[in-house]
């Protein structure tokens, strides 16, 4: 060490030269959770974010997803659950702010409400991937095509209906 | 040698050549200890920013402080300031100012534990009794090591001693052991490890300091960094004289190594450090206090 | 002028008080590490001391748990004027995993006022430069 | 003159929250008082009410240091309750990280030490080196420390045959400069002066407070859980537990320091031995936990961490107890300042390695 401290004098320094040259995160570093364009707003992220850093309001026909950095704890378990890597962990890491109310990052989906009883089925994204998913396996009733109409329980309903007015005659 | 005493007290070797000179040394401590541990370190005028920025901040007086809380750091202040007039580099100079020197650099550590002990603090009080303890370990072999020195050299002020230099030859050829003697009590004296047990952080958080704030602490900061200046000097005055500018490289240099033993060593116990000096560097003066006598 | 001065220089000497308030000690150690030789800290002026007295910024980490609540608000008094407080980690800014806790107080802007807020779990040591850097910037010009 | 100093709540030597009131007669130590609880942040109570896979990122986020450890535990718990065997893969990867969280944590330790004692030059170098580790377990995990490695049945990612070459150069970094780190530590007599002979804990007292990890090994009380009741793969892997007699501060530096070549020592069998492996699974996937009790055991760089979980059969556990090594380790710190001065009570008290974030969890 006491030789090591006097040659130390003469050696380049090993500090870097950070805020004055960018210092990159690694690949895989867990920084900055932003939503890419491709999120459909399903809200699996906020289902399993264990300090509840995502939130969804619904207001109206949007639907606003929000995570809040100052709560998040970037463990990647948001990007693990997404099944449409609709969430990422970015390799930014410089989130210092003055103002608490500016470190969070938001998406907006248009939203999808039951015709019947207006209540929020899911967004319209959302619906389409799953329109595509069903049209895949070859599900999708041709007759039934309204599958974003109505929620699941006007369906029960408008179902039970159409049962009805189909044994209605004798 | 003297020149007018007014320039003597406020330039040159006075107030402003030793303000430069501390505020130089100061920031080279910083800079060469940051190098040493293999890191950047900060602008070589960190201890300026430093002091204008205590001097900017409030400061407070607690509440059960003692009377000579805010007068400590100024007498502190002033009285090491007194030693830089008497060098020999243009300075004052009259018959027996080595003893004035001896009084005014212990003045300023007892100031250093009246600060602590009137700061109404438990680790205040814990460093400035370490103070007191620390100045009874290194005072003995610093006195015999000056006295050595002055009967050498047949004058007891520090022009005649560096005059003497200046005819016989630098004094540390003729007295090493005293000069290992002296050269050991300074990281003591200038609160440097592996001797900063009354400042020591980790522990004590500071020691006397822990209560001083804004310009107080200005002030006793700067005083601890004149006087490393100053005992530097001392050292090269007493032992490596040869002429105003060696004098001033020697004192660089003898800094350097100061830093270089504060960087690798860690900081002893009071009772170790008492040991070190009675029992090893007492003796050592004192071989060479009885050969110079003989 | 002097003005301009004071300020540069307020600018240039930061020293850190560290007040850990319930943390996971992590971020404690992070900021040990920007003290470090890889980061350095004291590039900038950064040193940090022990004693509320001499600091001029408090690095608040942690959850303000309930029995350290106190302490730091006392910190903070004693810390003398101008001071500035930085939260660092999302547990001194919201809490963090711990949001549902019990033991807290709430996050350190509940207790002190918090001039900057440096958001990660726990931030990497670059952000924390990152961060005090701008915090310095904002409070005592460019 | 009786002098009651406060160490604490906040304190450089300590950078937790914990209080330590050390009554004095002048310099002599007479007794210490430890308040603790500054910490406490309610994780049992918690993670009743998250999912087990949220329970691991917050039993995680217990401890900073031990962020590898307490979710090792933890799993280990949760794995007992539902019977699943780990893969290979798993086991040698989580040991990687364990291991190297251990290298990490002891030089961190070193370092700190030597800030106590005044050396500060001696920490600027630990954590220096200690850098290369953090390096590679940003590279490999995706962050500095909070791994998020585990999941209940395995690893949530993979090592990667690209990362394995920067992981054993820094290997080799790092034990170059531990050899350098020990002889600094023996040599030098400054560190000397204060390290041997102050903190003494005898073996008898070492027992009887039930001390853990390192403070116990220096004490000449052998207790290792990874050799006393080997799981992952540490009984696939040859390493020794130091353990060393002469009780006091400087044996503990010893003990800490030498097994880092021991860590150093299974990473590169753990890595050999991945390379072997033929399976690519790292997870086992486990649907659902039955009711049931489990326990799990790991030693973190401060000593046995121990984590009991008790399931009913729903997503979420309904208790968690943690019993952190620093819980048993505090208890000896009185014993082992008797008779010592102030000057010591830092050092000593670091010399177990505290974490307060454990123990007050």
């Amino acid at each position: 060490m006491e030789l090591e401290a006097l040659f130390s004098l003469f050696k380049k320094p090993f500090t870097v030269k950070y805020p004055f040259e960018p210092s990159p995160a690694p690949e895989g570093f867990r920084g900055r959770t932003e939503f890419t364009d491709e999120c459909v707003g399903c809200g699996a992220c906020a289902a399993v974010c264990p300090p509840k850093a995502i939130t969804i309001v619904d207001e109206k026909k949007t639907r606003t997803m929000r995570i809040d950095h100052g709560l998040c704890i970037f463990c990647r378990s948001c990007q693990d659950i997404c099944p449409w890597e609709g969430i990422n962990l970015t390799q930014k890491f410089e989130m210092a702010t003055l103002n608490r109310a500016e470190s969070y990052d938001e998406i907006e989906h248009d939203l999808i409400l039951c015709q019947g009883c207006g209540k929020v089925i899911t967004t319209r994204r959302h619906m389409e991937e799953i329109r595509k998913k069903i049209e895949k396996v070859g599900l999708l009733d041709k007759d039934r095509n309204n599958i974003e109409s109505y929620c699941i329980s006007c369906k029960k309903d408008q179902f039970a209906r159409e049962a009805i007015e189909a044994s209605q005659p004798i | 040698m003297s020149l007018n005493p007014l320039i003597s007290i406020f330039i040159i070797p006075g107030l402003l050549f030793t303000s430069v000179m501390t505020f130089l040394y100061a920031g080279m401590y910083r800079k060469v200890r940051a190098r040493m541990q293999n890191r950047r370190g900060p602008p070589f005028l960190q201890p300026f920013y430093d002091f204008v920025k205590l001097l900017s901040k409030d400061s407070v007086r607690p509440e059960k402080a003692g009377a000579l809380f805010t007068w400590a750091p100024i007498i502190a202040l002033a009285s090491i300031l007194v030693v830089p007039m008497l060098f020999p580099v243009w300075g004052l100079s009259f018959a027996g100012d080595v003893i004035v020197v001896i009084y005014v650099l212990n003045m300023s550590s007892i100031m250093l534990a009246v600060g602590g002990f009137s700061s109404a603090s438990p680790f205040g009080a814990v460093g400035g009794s370490r103070e007191v303890t620390q100045l009874f370990a290194y005072e003995l072999p610093l006195a015999i090591s000056i006295v050595a020195v002055a009967v050498r050299a047949g004058s007891f002020s520090l022009t005649g001693i560096a005059e003497a230099q200046e005819v016989h030859g630098m004094l540390f050829y003729q007295l090493p052991f005293a000069c290992i003697a002296f050269l050991s009590i300074v990281p003591a004296k200038i609160g440097l490890q592996p001797f900063d047990i009354p400042e020591a952080e980790q522990e004590i958080l500071g020691g006397p300091l822990v209560e001083y704030s804004g310009y107080r602490l200005a002030i006793f900061t700067l005083s601890n960094q004149v006087k490393v200046f100053t005992v530097i000097s001392l050292v090269v005055i007493l032992f490596f004289w040869q002429n105003w500018w060696m004098f001033l490289i020697t004192g660089g240099l003898l800094w350097l190594l100061f830093i270089f033993i504060k960087v690798i060593s860690a900081r002893v116990k009071t009772e170790q450090s008492f040991v070190f000096f009675w029992k090893y560097m007492a003796v050592l003066a004192v071989i060479d206090l009885v050969r110079v006598v003989i | 002028m002097l003005d301009k001065m004071v300020n540069y220089c307020r600018k240039k000497s930061p020293w850190l008080l560290h007040v850990s308030c319930g943390s996971c000690n992590n971020c404690d150690i992070e900021v040990l590490a920007a003290l470090a030789p890889r980061f350095d800290v004291e590039r900038f002026g950064g040193v940090l001391k022990p004693n509320p007295r001499h600091a001029d910024i408090i690095v608040v980490t942690g959850i303000i748990t309930l029995k350290t609540r106190d302490v730091l608000k006392r910190l903070y008094e004693q810390t003398m004027d101008p001071k500035a407080a930085v939260a660092i980690g999302s547990c001194a800014i919201t809490k963090g995993i711990f949001n549902e806790t019990y033991a807290s107080y709430g996050p350190a802007d509940k207790v002190i006022p918090v001039a900057a807020y440096i958001p990660g779990c726990p931030p990497r040591p670059q952000a924390i430069l990152h961060g005090v850097v701008t915090a310095l910037n904002a409070l005592w010009g460019e | 003159m009786d002098v009651v100093v406060q160490f604490g709540p906040q304190h450089l030597a300590l950078a937790e929250p914990e209080r330590l009131k050390v009554y004095a007669e002048g310099e002599k130590v007479i007794n210490v008082d430890i308040t603790m609880g500054y910490n406490h942040r309610g994780v049992e109570k918690l993670a009743e009410r998250k999912t087990y896979e949220q329970d691991i990122l917050l039993v995680e986020r217990i401890c900073g240091i031990c962020s590898m450890s307490h979710p090792l535990a933890f799993t280990q718990a949760v794995e007992d309750i539902a019977g699943v065997t780990l893969p290979e893969r798993a086991e040698y990867s989580r040991m990687i990280i364990a291991e190297l969280e251990r290298i990490h944590s002891h030089l961190l330790w070193a370092g700190i030490a030597a800030e106590i004692i005044g050396i500060e030059t001696l920490f600027m170098y630990t954590w220096r080196d200690r850098e290369f580790v953090l390096d590679q377990l940003e590279t490999i995990t995706g962050n500095r420390n909070h791994y998020a490695w585990n999941t209940v049945g395995g690893c949530r990612k993979d090592i990667t045959e690209k990362q394995i070459p920067g992981l054993l150069t820094a290997l080799e970094v790092v034990e170059r400069r531990t050899e350098h780190y020990i002889d600094s530590f023996l040599r030098n007599r400054t560190i000397r002066a204060r390290l041997v002979g102050t903190g003494t804990l005898p073996r008898d007292d070492a027992r009887r407070l039930c001390t853990v990890g390192p403070l116990a090994r220096a004490s000449g009380y052998a207790v290792d859980v990874r050799k006393d009741d080997p799981h992952l793969a540490y009984d696939r892997v040859d390493f020794e537990k130091i353990v060393l007699d002469e009780e006091d501060n400087m044996a503990r530096a010893k003990v800490r320091l030498l097994e880092v070549f021991e860590s150093v020592k299974i990473i590169r069998q753990a890595v050999a031995a991945l390379k072997g492996l033929k399976g690519k699974e790292i997870a086992v996937p486990v649907k659902e936990i039955p009711p049931g009790e489990g326990v799990g055991r790991y030693e973190a760089p401060r000593g046995e961490v121990f984590h009991y979980v008790r399931s009913n059969g729903t997503f979420y556990p309904e208790r968690v107890k943690i019993r952190a090594p620093t819980y048993a380790n505090v208890q000896a710190v009185p014993v082992m300042l008797e008779g010592d001065t102030l000057g010591d009570v830092p050092i000593t008290l670091a010399s177990i390695d505290p974490c307060f974030c454990c123990t007050d969890r």
